[in-house]
Formats: C-alpha cells, structure tokens, sequence
C-alpha cells in the first residue's frame, strides 16, 4: 500500500494531461468555463506537486514505478531534488494562467481562447512530466509534447511575424528533438535499457565504445538548441519577442530551462562524474559556447529598442550563466565542481522568476499603451507605479546588484570559475554583468526619468488579474534575495547529489 | 563556394555516425546488450504478466504504457495545435477546395467509395480489437478510421463530411485517448495500487483477468476512436477555405 | 536469400530519397515521398516488424502523403515559388 | 580496423549504414532547399532514417514477429520487440509535427504569399 504522497509526481503529471483533454469538453458547455477549469487544474497540480516536494525534503527521493513494474522493465518515475524545480514551473503556472484572463483578450481571438488554456496546461504537463522521468524515452515523449505545444503558442495569434517566428523554431527544435532520439537510440543499443539509473550502470560494465561519445555530442546538440545555447540561439529572439506576453514569460522563464535540465539528466545521471567515460572535453567546450552566450546576448540586447526584444536576448545572456555554473566541474574530484554547479542551479530558479516578472511587466505596458518600443514607453512610470515597480525591481535583481537574488548566483558562478583557475570565464561573466547593468539602466531611465514624447493621458494602472501576479513576483525576487539562505538549502541537496556527493554535503565540512 | 562547404561538413558527420554504428554489434547478432538485458523477460514472461499474445501489443499498453499515454496526448497536442494555428472549420463559412473545383467527381468513384466504407470501417475495427492478438491495435486502426473519413469526405463533399461527422461529437471524442488511459489507469488507485495498472488483486481472482481484459479494450478502443477523429479533425480544419 | 531482397529495396529506397530531394514539382515530391513510405513499410515487415509495417503504410504513405497534398494544393507547386 | 575489416562491417550493417545516408540526405535538404515544404519532406526523410536504424538493431538473424500463438512453436527466436515500440510512438510524433508544420505553412502562405525561406527573410 503506498502513502498518498508517493503518488503525487505521478499525479501532478497526470492532472493536467487529463486536465488539458477535458479543457476543449469543459469550454463546450460555457466559454467563461475554460479559464476556471485551467485555474482550478494548475492549482490541483501545484498542491499534488508540493506534497511531493515536502515528501522529498523530509523522507528523500521517491521512486515511482508505473503499472507496478520494477525498473528496468517499466517506466520509473523518480522524483528527486533536481525535480524540485516542477514546484515552480506548477507555481508559476498557476500565476501565469491567472493573468492570462486579461490579457489575451487584447491578443488572441475569442474562439481560441479554450484552445489557449489547453496548450498551457499541456505545455506544463510536459514540462512537468519531463522533469520528473526516470526513463529515457518517457523523457523524450514529454519533450515532444512541450515542444509542439510551445511552437503553437507563439503561432496562436494571428500576427504576420508570428507564424514564422514559429516556423523557424519548429524546424529547429525538430531536428533537436530527432538528435535527442538518435542518442536514445544509439544509447540503447550500447546498454540494452532505457531506465537511466540503469543505464548508468551498464555504461561503466563496459568498455566505452565510439558510439557513446557520439551519443554525447548528439545529446548535448540536441539539448542546447532546446536551451538556445550561442550557435543554435538564432531562434529564441524572435519566438519568445512576438509570443503573447504570458507565453513569453513561460518560455523564457522555463521551457528553455528544460534544455539545462535535460543536460543535467544526461551528464550527471547517466554519464556520470567519475565513471569510465570521461566527458570532461565536452564540459568545456560547453563553458566556452556559455562564455560566448553570455557576451553575445547581453551584446545584442544592449542595441534593441523593443522591450520583449531586449528580455528575449537577456535570456541567452542568463542561459550562458546557467550552462557555464553547471560545466564547471572536475571528473576526478567532484567537490571541486560545486560551487559553480550551486551558482548555475540557483541561476534556474532566480531567472525564471525574474525573467517571468519582467515579460509580465511587458505585457502589462503593451496591454495599456499598445506600445512596445523604449522610446514610446518613455515616462510610463508616473502612470503605472506599481508595474514599473516591480520592473525596476526585477531589472536591479537580474543585474545582480548585493541585495538581490541575481547576485548570489553571479558569487557562486565565480568562484566556482576561480576555484577551476579559468578567470577569463570570470572575465566574461563580469563584462556581461556591466553590459546587463546597462541596459537595464536604460530600462529604468526612459520609464522614471524621462519625459514623454507626447503625453500619455489616457493610461492608468494595469487590471487587478494582472498587477497580482506582477506583485506575487516581485516579492519573490525581493525574499529570494534578501533571505538567500532559503534557496540555498533548497539547491545545495540538488547540487550534491548531482556531483554524485551525498545530499548532506558542505563544503570544507 | 557555400554549397560545398555544406556537402563537405554533412560528409564529415556521415562518417562519424557510421563510425559511431558500425562500432555496435554487428546487426542481426543475438549477442548484443539489447538483446540479452531486459528483452528475456518481456519474451517469456509477457503473455502471462500482459496478457496479450502480441508482445508489442503487450510493452506497449503494459510495461510501456505511460508512454503510450503521452503518445495518445501528442496526438491529442497536434490536433489542438493544427486549430490554434489555422482554427476550427465552421459549416456556414467554409468550403473546400475540392468542392469548389469544377470538375465533377466520376460516379465510379462515388459508387466505389459507398461500396468500401463500410468494409474499410469494419476492418479498422477489427484492427482495434484484435491488436492483442495480431499485427496491429489502437493506433493503427485509429489511423485507417481517420483514412476512411479523408476518404469519404474527399468523394462526398465537404459539407456532407461535416454533416456525417459533426463537431459536436468530435470535441468529445477527440479527447477519448488520454481520458481512457487515464479511466483504465485510476482504477489501480483505488486498489492502492501503482497508476496503469491492471491487474487487480482486490477483486476476486476469478474476475481478475477479465478485468484486465477489459481495461486494455478500453485504452484500445479510446485510442482508436480518439486518433482516428483526430486525424479526420486534422484534415478537416487543413482543408477548409473560406466561402466566396 | 531474403538478405539480396532487403539490400535491394534499401536501395530504392536511397533512390527515391534522392527523388524526393531532387523533384522540383512537390506534387511530384510528395508522391515519391510516399513511395519512400511503402518501401519503408516493406522493409519493416522483412524486419519482422509487422506492427510497425502497418503504422507506416497507414501513417506514412497515407494520412501524411494527403496532408502534404492539402498544403500543397493551398500554397504552391513550384519549389523556386 | 583494416580495410577488409571495415568493408565487411559495413556490408553486415548495410541497414545502419543506409540509414545514417538518409539521415545525411535529410538534413542537406533541410539546410540547403528554400522551400519550406520540401525541408519538411527532408526532415520526415530523416526521421524515418532514425527509425530504420533503430528497427534494423532490434532484428536477429532468422527470428521471427514477436506474436506468440497457436501456431508458434515453444523453441521460437523472436527479434526484439522493445525498438518496435518504441518506434510506434516515434512515427506518431512525427505525424504529429508534420501536421503542426504544415498548419504553419499553410497561414504562413496566406500572410506572406511565399514559401521561400530567402524572399521570407526579406519580409519584416
């Protein structure tokens, strides 16, 4: 017999499959229905997801085996601390649905909107279900669902750049998606299993062999396009840019990190620090392309006028930083990779909150003015304090200044690069800090500081459905920032376990 | 001077990847890793574990089955997002291509078609319900169900397709792959056992097996039915044009 | 010896590969294409996969042929359009 | 390796070997042709490739179908009957982009009125 919260990351999965099946059905009898429905969906999904998340920090990881199946010869479904981060993208799923209400009305056709609701929730099933498998094809089924709804999204209005916005991400993601599967294919045939403990298990019985390298590299490929890391980030600008704000801040905010996810899944839990294939090689490379994302997007951002044009490209630039904290690792000694790997986990979370409060914020400016340019949006602060707030708040944690949350990340990320000796990866981090702080400066200065082209009279303050979530937000980068200690316990068990360390681990201690 | 940089890049890769598969086992070797890990089991023990003499039948709705239910949800995923990009056919405003073409359609045709349907709808079915024992099941009967329906509306017309397979029961039935998985997979719940399960020790153990039985027909009959409108709700919403 | 089959219809189907690649009429195109299924489809079933055989002839040569048909009959023919 | 040795594995992994060549074929399509279309033609060329490859590694010499029956004797040598189902789900998902790209393609069309990715870079 098994306690309710061993089914939970089943459950909180499988709620909004179903959930999003019944979401065309629901919206047949009341059109008003579909909103409540996904609301009272993603609520259900949020409580079964912090069920597991409280079960996970008291009693450690649960092991679930579908159908009842013992691994390998079932789907195990293993809820562990890098799945800790399903309890935001359920959270912030939640808040984002609750300002959709609003704001697709300016966007998105009224028939559509059922339509809208059921591809969010099947993109946060997907993402749900991807962070939470234990199997590699599982992982690849959810990666599908996520992705092709994602592209959908950005397609769902019926603006001229929209459909090819999409178009080109579709391309590319589909062919990132078939290198993931021809690694999948190539890894199965090298262990004889799908299960990825399992796996990583038959990896170190035999001799390595060419053909796991090329699995690697074609994994690594694969998941970089889904992350946009510097040559495949060619898609993300405009995708994320001419989304719908709401959908924007789900892709920005978490569907790229799935990338970063997908990556850990693969390096640390199947390659595997210390085992007999040394993937280190591959690692620096990856610092190198980070080192180059982060220049490049912060780079590019400083030139745009267009304020979702500039939060797209900062979100390369953060992407740089994620992959670089989680690269920085030595394969001999794992203790030496864990600050960087505590800097890039905790960048997961921070960003995703940030960077969902800042296209929020857009959204809320674009939903009022009907402008998106910098140069429009000029003096907007008087009107909407509030919105502005919260975007002045967010825009200082991302450019990590003490207090804040951006911070302890950006700390940890270099350390960890100076404990490895590379200070021209530290270089690079800080060149890219300035530039953000720029650009974000400039952010802040049109909307306080500078008066407006011609005045604006007729704007007020952003709806209620739309200022809480804005609200709720920026309090989160505030809390995660000034109590910094709450998502370092949080990370740090994460950190650990996936250097292969045990999930009590303090360095020096 | 582009071009055959890109042949000479796509060159390098080809080699790596043959490299990469001619270091494996050579093929048709029942010595390899795949073959000798998890594969035993499932070919001894999966006719009495799953129930279905099709061992595939078998991986797929048994041991492999959330897999099979996120299947069953990209398809659903596809169709809503092919109605988010293009939106839902509607019978007042739209016509097809097809029916706009002045040519007629050769009563050949017609009368072959009205001859077929009923024998290619039966054999869609037959596919469905014999997947355990044969070749074939959910998705494959569900994709020549969906055929028949492309078919007929290609011969008939648009506008009687839409009266023969009206909307409001395709928005149920296009949501009947994920629902039957998720009817036949709760159950297990109540049992307090794992989700998908299917063979249940809390009932009396004469009725168990057809229990199970039963459950597998409804996902097989879910997914059929399901990716079967699926597809013909594809079709329908690709294929509209607006009326002149 | 069923192997002199299995390499012969690998190779058409490298050959209608190429004929799809190269066939500047995509209606053309997409018939090759869906020749390249039904080869496919009988190479599975050589592999003694006929469940698979089933699905691609369904899947392959059938509902994805017409949906390439439906796109090309609302956008173009020509592939220089 | 010698040489003979490296004929000969390729020749025993002719199916491998045919499918890596699709995989290439598709992808030189997808970078090198305009036509939005004809990328998608590539690009389900080379996921079918993927699915060759994984079919052909699930066979064995002389095994048969994996149904079991009446008519099968106990002694029987089944090929792998994993890759199969795998790959079931994998020919869904590929219909399922298809359709999604095509859906694309087609509003694309009637916003633009191209399918050439050159004149579509040129739209803004």
């Amino acid at each position: 017999m098994l306690e309710f919260s061993q089914h939970c990351p089943v459950l909180m999965t499988i709620t909004l499959l179903v959930g999003a099946a019944l979401t065309p059905i629901v919206s047949r009898f009341r059109k008003k229905l579909s909103f409540l429905w996904a609301m009272f969906i993603s609520l259900l999904s949020f409580f079964f997801c912090s069920c597991a998340t409280w079960r996970l920090y008291s009693e450690g990881p649960i092991s679930y085996w579908l159908s009842g199946w013992e691994p390998p010869y079932g789907i195990e479904v293993r809820f562990d601390y890098v799945s800790t981060i399903t309890f935001l993208m359920t959270g912030l799923g939640v808040l984002i649905i609750f300002y959709s209400r609003k704001y697709i009305e300016h966007e998105i056709n009224e028939d559509k909107f059922s339509l809208y609701y059921t591809l969010v929730l099947l993109l946060l099933c997907g993402m749900v279900g991807f962070s939470v498998t234990g199997d590699m094809f599982n992982l690849y089924v959810f990666l599908e669902i996520l992705s092709l709804s994602g592209y959908a999204l950005i397609a769902i209005t019926e603006e001229k750049l929209n459909a090819m916005a999409s178009f080109k991400y579709l391309v590319m993601g589909a062919i990132s998606s078939l290198s993931i599967l021809a690694g999948i294919a190539l890894l199965y045939n090298v262990t004889g299993t799908l299960n990825m403990a399992d796996m990583a298990l038959r990896l170190q019985q035999f001799p390595p062999i060419l053909t796991s390298y090329v699995a690697l590299v074609l994994f690594v490929v694969g998941f970089s396009v889904k992350a946009a890391m510097f040559p495949v980030h060619i898609w993300l600008p405009d995708a994320h840019a001419l989304a719908p704000s709401p959908v924007s801040a789900l892709l920005s905010g978490l569907v790229i990190k799935v990338g970063i996810v997908g990556m850990i899944r693969i390096l640390y839990t199947v390659y595997r620090l210390g085992g007999n294939i040394n993937f280190i090689p591959v690692t620096n490379f990856m610092g190198w392309l980070a080192a180059i994302t982060i220049l490049i997007g912060a780079f590019f951002a400083f030139f745009q006028d267009d304020i979702k044009m500039i939060f797209a490209y900062s979100s390369i630039s953060n992407i740089g930083y994620i992959v670089m904290g989680i690269s920085l690792v030595s394969f001999t000694q794992p203790e030496k990779g864990y600050l960087g790997m505590v800097g890039g986990l905790i960048h997961i979370f921070n960003h995703a909150i940030i960077k969902s409060t800042l296209f929020l914020c857009a959204g809320a400016l674009i939903y009022k003015t009907g402008f998106r340019k910098l140069s429009d949006l000029r003096g907007m602060g008087k009107k909407m304090p509030i919105t502005c707030g919260a975007l002045t708040i967010a825009s200082i944690s991302i450019a990590g200044i003490p207090p804040t949350s951006g911070f302890i990340c950006k700390w940890y990320i270099i350390l960890g690069a100076i404990e490895f000796g590379k200070w021209y990866f530290a270089a690079a981090l800080l060149i890219g800090t300035l530039l953000v702080f720029a650009y974000y400066i400039k952010i802040v200065n049109a909307i306080f500081f500078r008066e407006p082209n011609e005045p604006i009279t007729k704007v007020d303050e952003a709806p209620m459905s739309m200022l809480i979530p804005i609200v709720l937000l920026a309090i989160g980068c505030l809390v995660l920032g000034v109590f910094a200690y709450l998502p370092l316990a949080v990370i740090r068990p994460a950190a650990a376990t996936i250097l292969g360390l045990p999930s009590t681990y303090i360095p020096g201690g | 001077m582009k071009k055959g940089v890109i042949i000479f890049a796509l060159f390098l890769l080809w080699v790596l990847l043959v490299a990469a598969v001619i270091a494996l086992p050579p093929m048709g070797s029942s010595e390899t890793p795949a073959y000798t890990h998890v594969v035993p089991r499932y070919l001894e023990k999966e006719v009495e574990e799953g129930g279905a003499n099709n061992i595939v039948t078998g991986i797929i709705l048994n041991y492999r089955g959330y897999d099979t239910m996120g299947e069953v949800t990209v398809i659903f995923t596809a169709l809503i997002c092919v109605l988010a990009v293009l939106g839902r056919e509607n019978i007042k405003r739209h016509t097809s291509k097809v029916e706009l073409s002045s040519v007629e359609k050769s009563v050949i045709v017609k009368s072959v078609v009205r001859l077929l349907a009923p024998f290619i709808i039966l054999f869609a079915l037959y596919i469905i319900l014999h997947g355990a024992e044969s070749p074939g099941g959910g998705f494959q009967g569900g994709a020549i169900l969906g055929a028949s329906v492309i078919v007929f509306t290609l011969t008939f017309g648009f506008t009687l397709g839409m009266k023969k397979f009206p909307l409001k029961y395709r928005t149920i039935l296009e949501s009947a792959g994920p629902l039957s998985f998720f009817i036949s997979g709760v159950v297990a719940l109540f049992c307090g056992l794992n989700f998908l399960t299917y063979m249940l020790p809390c009932i009396n153990h004469a009725y168990q097996d057809l229990v199970r039985h039963l459950l597998l027909l409804i996902i097989e009959i879910g997914i059929g039915i399901g990716g079967g409108t699926v597809i013909g709700s594809i079709f329908f919403a690709m294929e509209k044009v607006e009326k002149e | 010896m069923l192997r002199s089959l299995d390499i012969l219809l690998l190779i058409f189907l490298l050959v209608t590969a190429i004929g799809v690649v190269r066939t500047k009429d995509l209606l053309g195109a997409s018939i090759i294409f869906s020749a390249y299924s039904l080869i496919m489809a009988i190479v599975w079933q050589q592999l003694s996969a006929p469940d698979l055989a089933l699905t691609e002839a369904a899947v392959g040569a059938g509902v994805t042929t017409v949906l390439f048909l439906i796109a090309i009959g609302r956008t173009v023919r020509r592939e220089d359009e | 390796m010698s040489p003979a040795e490296i004929l000969n594995k390729l020749t025993v992994n002719f199916n491998y070997v045919v499918a890596m060549t699709l995989f290439i074929i598709g992808l030189y399509t997808i970078i090198s042709k305009p036509n939005l279309i004809k990328k998608f033609m590539g690009l389900n060329i080379m996921e079918t490739s993927v699915f060759l490859f994984v079919v052909s590694s699930g066979a064995v010499m002389g095994g048969k179908a994996p149904i079991v029956g009446e008519g099968v004797s106990p002694g029987t040598v089944f090929v792998n009957p994993i890759p199969q189902a795998l790959i079931l789900t994998g020919i869904v998902v590929a219909m399922s982009t298809t359709a999604l790209a095509l859906a694309l393609i087609i509003k694309l069309y009637e916003q633009c009125g191209t399918l050439n990715a050159d004149k579509l870079k040129e739209i803004k």
